[in-house]
């Protein structure tokens, strides 16, 4: 269809759609009046059970793990499937060109490389008592890293985020997770089951297994991040196809 | 623990931000651009998670926005780009 | 006040789906996809907003303290792995096409069609 | 037996995670055992579990956390016997189309073994859980798999495109289903699919309830590709490679019917309680459509895999239509179908793959009697389309029999002619193609065929009797389904369970038992009269409609402006998809505003 077709059928779908939303939102309670028996619930017994102040922490580690085994998951398959989709299918061409990048600014930049490495690794290592965990901390890992490809040149990150080098630790993270929940079956539990004692509250002990599966989505995210970020640079500089 | 203090008036600023950057977002059709605002839809986001008392929503849109997204889009940008010059 | 966070939901759910379905460049596609993502999370946090609520986090704050819907925020953080992760397989699939096709515009790679 | 449902999903990843984890160590062989041995443990633990399903109650609530005073802390898994033996299905398929990768793509990366293998652990998560949310993560996590593996050819524009069209009308229909869980949890505070049905019934549904409905269900049907929703997948299932072809034909679509089902039958069938039938009919219609538009869309494709993609979409849109009975005995007629189609589908699908490999092409007017001498393939190409036409007691028969029957208690008599001539017609295509192909029948043109498709073959050196075995397994399974002893009372006795909402929830939420019915008979399902003349003349049907389309006459030329406006509509184009993905989703919801208040 034309493209004016095509905006003209849309325009009307989408009035619909807008009327069907509009119906749906009329039922809601107003905005900052909504009460979940779910939420409730949760914002009580979450502390005193599991002693993680972060409640947001204690759902996502614990009370719905399974969830996060599927995002783990999640972020693993996509990162395979970037692998695949942008491995190469000629002969790389070894020729670097990487940036360079003026002594001054390396400087600032290998300290900001350790400062975000820092602040990803505090980033997880707090998650479950403040803001932060895992997938944020984990993140914040990757880019500290990548930043070495800015500051010096691609030759210098490669090894770094050499999918060879990462990828058990990747396999790791989540594969990690799941054993984490395997663990519990073997011992009797249910599968994901809270094998350790909760702790104190609001100290890096509290939580029991908690810590663990944060850590190992932590080493998944950030192992992901970098592959992710090296694929996509490798590509940049050495196209999976030369052009023409 | 109440990240940031929150008054209606404050989300209903943000929400309307959130509803002008998906807007400009959308409607930058050159991609060089889109990512720029797209960025600053990010830190909007950030700021509504915020004044919507959602501190882990925020950090991790905030790492998603600053770091994820900008690496990968630029990436794509850049050697869509560089061939086109290439080209010509 | 009241009704305004659903209607910017939708509201971005809907220019969200306007700009894939018009888009003319995969990489402007791929962002216009986490804009229509973007407006889960906006409905998912703001319909687990308490007014007067604090965070979820009970550190330096009495436990039974009005805190907002902590779920919903669990929910967002896995619908933004969901995002990074759709994002990048789509701008991969587009670097792929543009190696294959040279162009990044899909109504221009209709290879399969009828 | 609380150990056994997760493994069913651990295992598999697992596995996965230890292909990629060992990329650049393990030799090839260990990797390839690796695979295979993972696939086939969850084949046998979905069996256990099929069986353990079958005698007592099987819930599982991850990290212990039972519900309290009703209401869900964590996620359950609540087995029911029909999605145990889903799993089993998504399993076997998965081990099937890995030992058939082993000499069929040789090249491969290894992380398609890892990608086969996270999308059989995301699809047995997908069928077993008993939380919406958590579907959502599984619906994904599917989808990621799925949309990589489609673009695994990444040299050649069509299968790029087709995965485009895939990734992106399937995330949209993820956030779609999204935004519809965060419409139902403002309501019921609830994520656990007994505890939503429970707070749902309570009163009657409104706009919020309606809509949150739609959204949801619309998501699962742009996975199960139902019109108008389906465009992308017969781009996507014509590129991908055979054996990833396979698995997702014989079960990564159906995973949204099984979501429509689920969502229906536990969260939302309370709700809307007296107006059931206003959600039924709709279901019902989408799928005649489907079905309709499925079959005849496949009789004009030349490209084997891509008519194979349509014929998907037509017996998607049979089983909908059995779904849309909203009755136990229609739905058990679902699983069986689903079990016939998923079974033969994968086999036809392979037997492409082998001729891609033989004889480099797929193109019915290209290989024109160059098969002649390859009798094995012919004879397994055919198996598999009689086992999906189904004449009486063969193949799909059974399953078209029991929704022919459930049609019939409620009165429907028109519903049964149609979808068996929906059969009928991608049944022809595929008859057809294999009178053309392995006999020489046939004229070498024929215009009303869509245009040539080209695929790269395959590197050489697959090895063709593994690939036959693998395949020969595939659709004798297929074509004895009508008489496996006791599968009939079994489906039925499963979707009995499947449909009963309050049992469910109490089940779930207060650990009430179910009534099992031990000792179900071991016998031949008894079908209507009605059933085996229908089965008999579609068959007949097929044949002559196969026979008219290897010689068209010229007097069917009045229907080519009517075949051309429906190509047309398969532009290939994302854009136009996702303009019918917005008026499918306002169209469907408006009918369900109209109809369910």
């Amino acid at each position: 269809m034309t493209r004016r077709t095509r905006i003209v059928i849309f325009l009307t779908a989408a009035l619909g759609l807008a009327a069907l939303f509009g119906w749906a939102f009329a039922g809601l309670p107003a905005f900052g009046n909504g009460s979940h028996v779910y939420a409730f619930l949760l914002n009580h017994v979450a502390v005193p059970e599991r002693h993680t102040t972060n409640v947001v922490a204690a759902i996502v580690f614990d009370y719905r793990g399974f969830d996060t085994l599927g995002e783990e998951f999640i972020l693993f398959t996509a990162v395979a499937g970037v692998v695949l989709l942008l491995r190469p299918v000629e002969r790389e061409d070894p020729e670097d060109r990487g940036t360079t990048a003026s002594d001054a600014l390396r400087f600032v930049g290998v300290g900001m490389v350790g400062a975000g490495v820092l602040v990803g690794l505090w980033l997880i290592a707090f998650g479950y008592i403040t803001p932060g965990g895992g997938f944020q901390g984990g993140v914040a890992v990757a880019a500290g890293a990548v930043l070495l490809y800015f500051v010096s040149n691609y030759s210098a990150f490669y090894p770094l985020g050499h999918v060879d080098g990462l990828d058990p630790v990747e396999a790791l993270g989540a594969g990690g997770y799941a054993v984490i929940g395997a663990v519990a079956l073997v011992s009797g539990l249910p599968f994901l089951a809270n094998l350790l004692g909760p702790g104190s509250v609001g100290t890096l002990v509290s939580g029991g297994s908690i810590p663990f599966l944060n850590w190992a989505s932590g080493i998944e995210v950030a192992a992901a991040n970098l592959i992710l970020f090296s694929e996509f640079i490798r590509e940049y500089l050495h196209p999976a196809r030369q052009d023409g | 623990m109440s990240v940031v203090a929150t008054t209606a008036p404050l989300q209903a600023v943000a929400y309307v931000l959130v509803a002008a950057g998906a807007a400009g977002v959308v409607l930058s059709r050159d991609p060089l651009r889109q990512i720029v605002v797209s960025g600053i839809y990010g830190y909007v986001l950030v700021l509504l998670f915020m004044v919507l008392q959602a501190p882990d929503v925020a950090l991790s849109m905030l790492v998603v926005s600053t770091v994820a997204y900008p690496l990968v889009v630029l990436v794509a940008i850049a050697r869509v780009r560089n061939r086109r010059e290439d080209d010509e | 006040m009241s009704y305004l966070p659903f209607a910017v939901a939708g509201w971005v759910c809907l220019i969200g789906l306007y700009g894939v379905a018009t888009s003319r460049n995969l990489i402007h596609l791929a962002l216009c996809l986490t804009v229509t993502q973007s407006s889960t999370y906006v409905l998912l946090l703001s319909v687990g907003y308490v007014r007067g609520g604090t965070a979820p986090i009970f550190k330096g704050v009495k436990l039974g303290t009005r805190a907002v819907d902590p779920v919903v925020q669990s929910l967002s953080l896995t619908d933004i792995v969901v995002s990074v992760t759709v994002l990048a397989l789509i701008l991969a699939l587009g670097l792929d096409v543009f190696g294959a096709a040279k162009t990044v515009d899909p109504d221009e790679i209709a290879e399969l069609q009828g | 037996m609380t150990w056994l449902a997760p493994l069913v999903v651990a295992v598999p990843l697992l596995s996965g995670a230890l292909v990629a984890g060992g990329d650049h160590v393990a030799p090839r062989a260990l990797q390839n055992a690796i695979g295979v041995c993972g696939s086939a443990a969850t084949f046998v633990l979905a069996v256990l579990l099929f069986r353990a399903a079958e005698r007592h109650e099987v819930l599982t609530w991850f990290g212990g956390w039972r519900p309290r005073s009703g209401i869900a802390v964590g996620i359950d898994f609540a087995v029911d016997p029909l999605a145990a033996g889903m799993c089993a299905l998504i399993a076997g398929l998965s081990c099937a189309a890995l030992v058939y990768s082993i000499t069929y793509m040789p090249e491969a990366a290894k992380l398609y073994d890892t990608l086969l293998l996270v999308a059989a652990g995301s699809m047995c998560g997908f069928v077993l859980s008993g939380d919406l949310f958590n579907l959502f993560v599984w619906l994904e996590l599917t989808a990621v798999a799925g949309y990589a593996l489609t673009g695994f050819e990444v040299k050649q524009l069509g299968p790029l495109q087709g995965a485009l069209n895939f990734a992106i009308v399937n995330t949209l229909g993820g956030y779609f289903v999204l935004m519809g869980i965060a419409l139902v949890y403002a309501r019921t505070g609830a994520l656990n699919l007994a505890q939503i049905g429970s707070a749902l019934s309570t009163r009657r549904p409104d706009g919020l309830v309606i809509v949150a409905f739609t959204l949801v269900v619309c998501g699962f049907l742009c996975k199960a590709a139902v019109v108008p929703f389906h465009f992308w997948l017969a781009d996507a299932y014509a590129v991908a490679p055979a054996p990833v072809c396979m698995v997702f034909a014989g079960v990564m679509t159906d995973i949204g019917l099984v979501g429509v089902a689920r969502v229906y039958a536990t969260a939302f069938s309370g709700a809307f309680g007296l107006h059931a039938h206003a959600v039924g009919d709709l279901l019902l219609w989408l799928g005649i459509v489907s079905a309709l538009v499925g079959g005849v869309m496949s009789l004009v494709q030349r490209h084997l895999k891509r008519m194979l993609a349509y014929s998907v979409i037509c017996h998607i849109g049979i089983m909908l239509a059995g779904i849309g009975l909203l009755s136990s005995k229609a739905l058990g007629g679902v699983a069986a179908l689903l079990l016939a189609h998923g079974l033969a589908t994968g086999a036809l699908f392979l037997v492409a793959g082998m001729l891609l490999a033989s004889l480099r092409s797929i193109d019915e007017l290209r290989l024109r009697g160059r098969a002649r001498a390859r009798p094995w393939l012919a004879a397994l190409w055919f198996v598999g389309t009689i086992a999906l036409i189904g004449p009486p007691y063969v193949g799909a028969y059974l399953g078209h029999a029991m929704i022919d029957d459930a049609a019939a208690e409620l009165g429907r008599h028109w519903v049964q002619p149609l979808l068996w001539l929906a059969g009928a017609l991608s049944g022809a295509a595929l008859l057809r193609a294999g009178a053309r192909i392995f006999l020489g029948f046939g004229q070498a043109t024929a215009e009303f065929l869509s245009p040539e498709v080209r695929e790269d073959p395959p590197d050489r050196g697959a090895n063709l009797p593994l690939l036959g075995g693998t395949t020969a397994v595939l659709a004798i399974a297929g074509l004895v389904v009508s008489v496996v002893p006791g599968l009939g009372p079994r489906v039925d006795e499963g979707a009995a369970r499947f449909l009963d909402r309050r049992s469910y929830a109490e089940h779930v939420l207060h650990g009430g038992p179910f009534g099992f019915k031990h000792d179900l008979p071991f016998a031949i399902e008894h079908t209507s009269l009605e059933s085996v003349i229908y089965a008999v003349v579609a068959t007949l049907l097929a044949l002559a409609i196969a026979a008219v389309g290897l010689r068209p006459p010229r007097s069917l030329s009045i229907v080519e402006p009517a075949l051309a406006g429906l190509k047309r509509l398969h532009s290939g184009v994302v854009g136009d998809y996702v303009v019918w993905l917005t008026v499918g989703t306002a169209v469907v919801g408006g009918v369900w505003a109209v109809t369910l208040r």
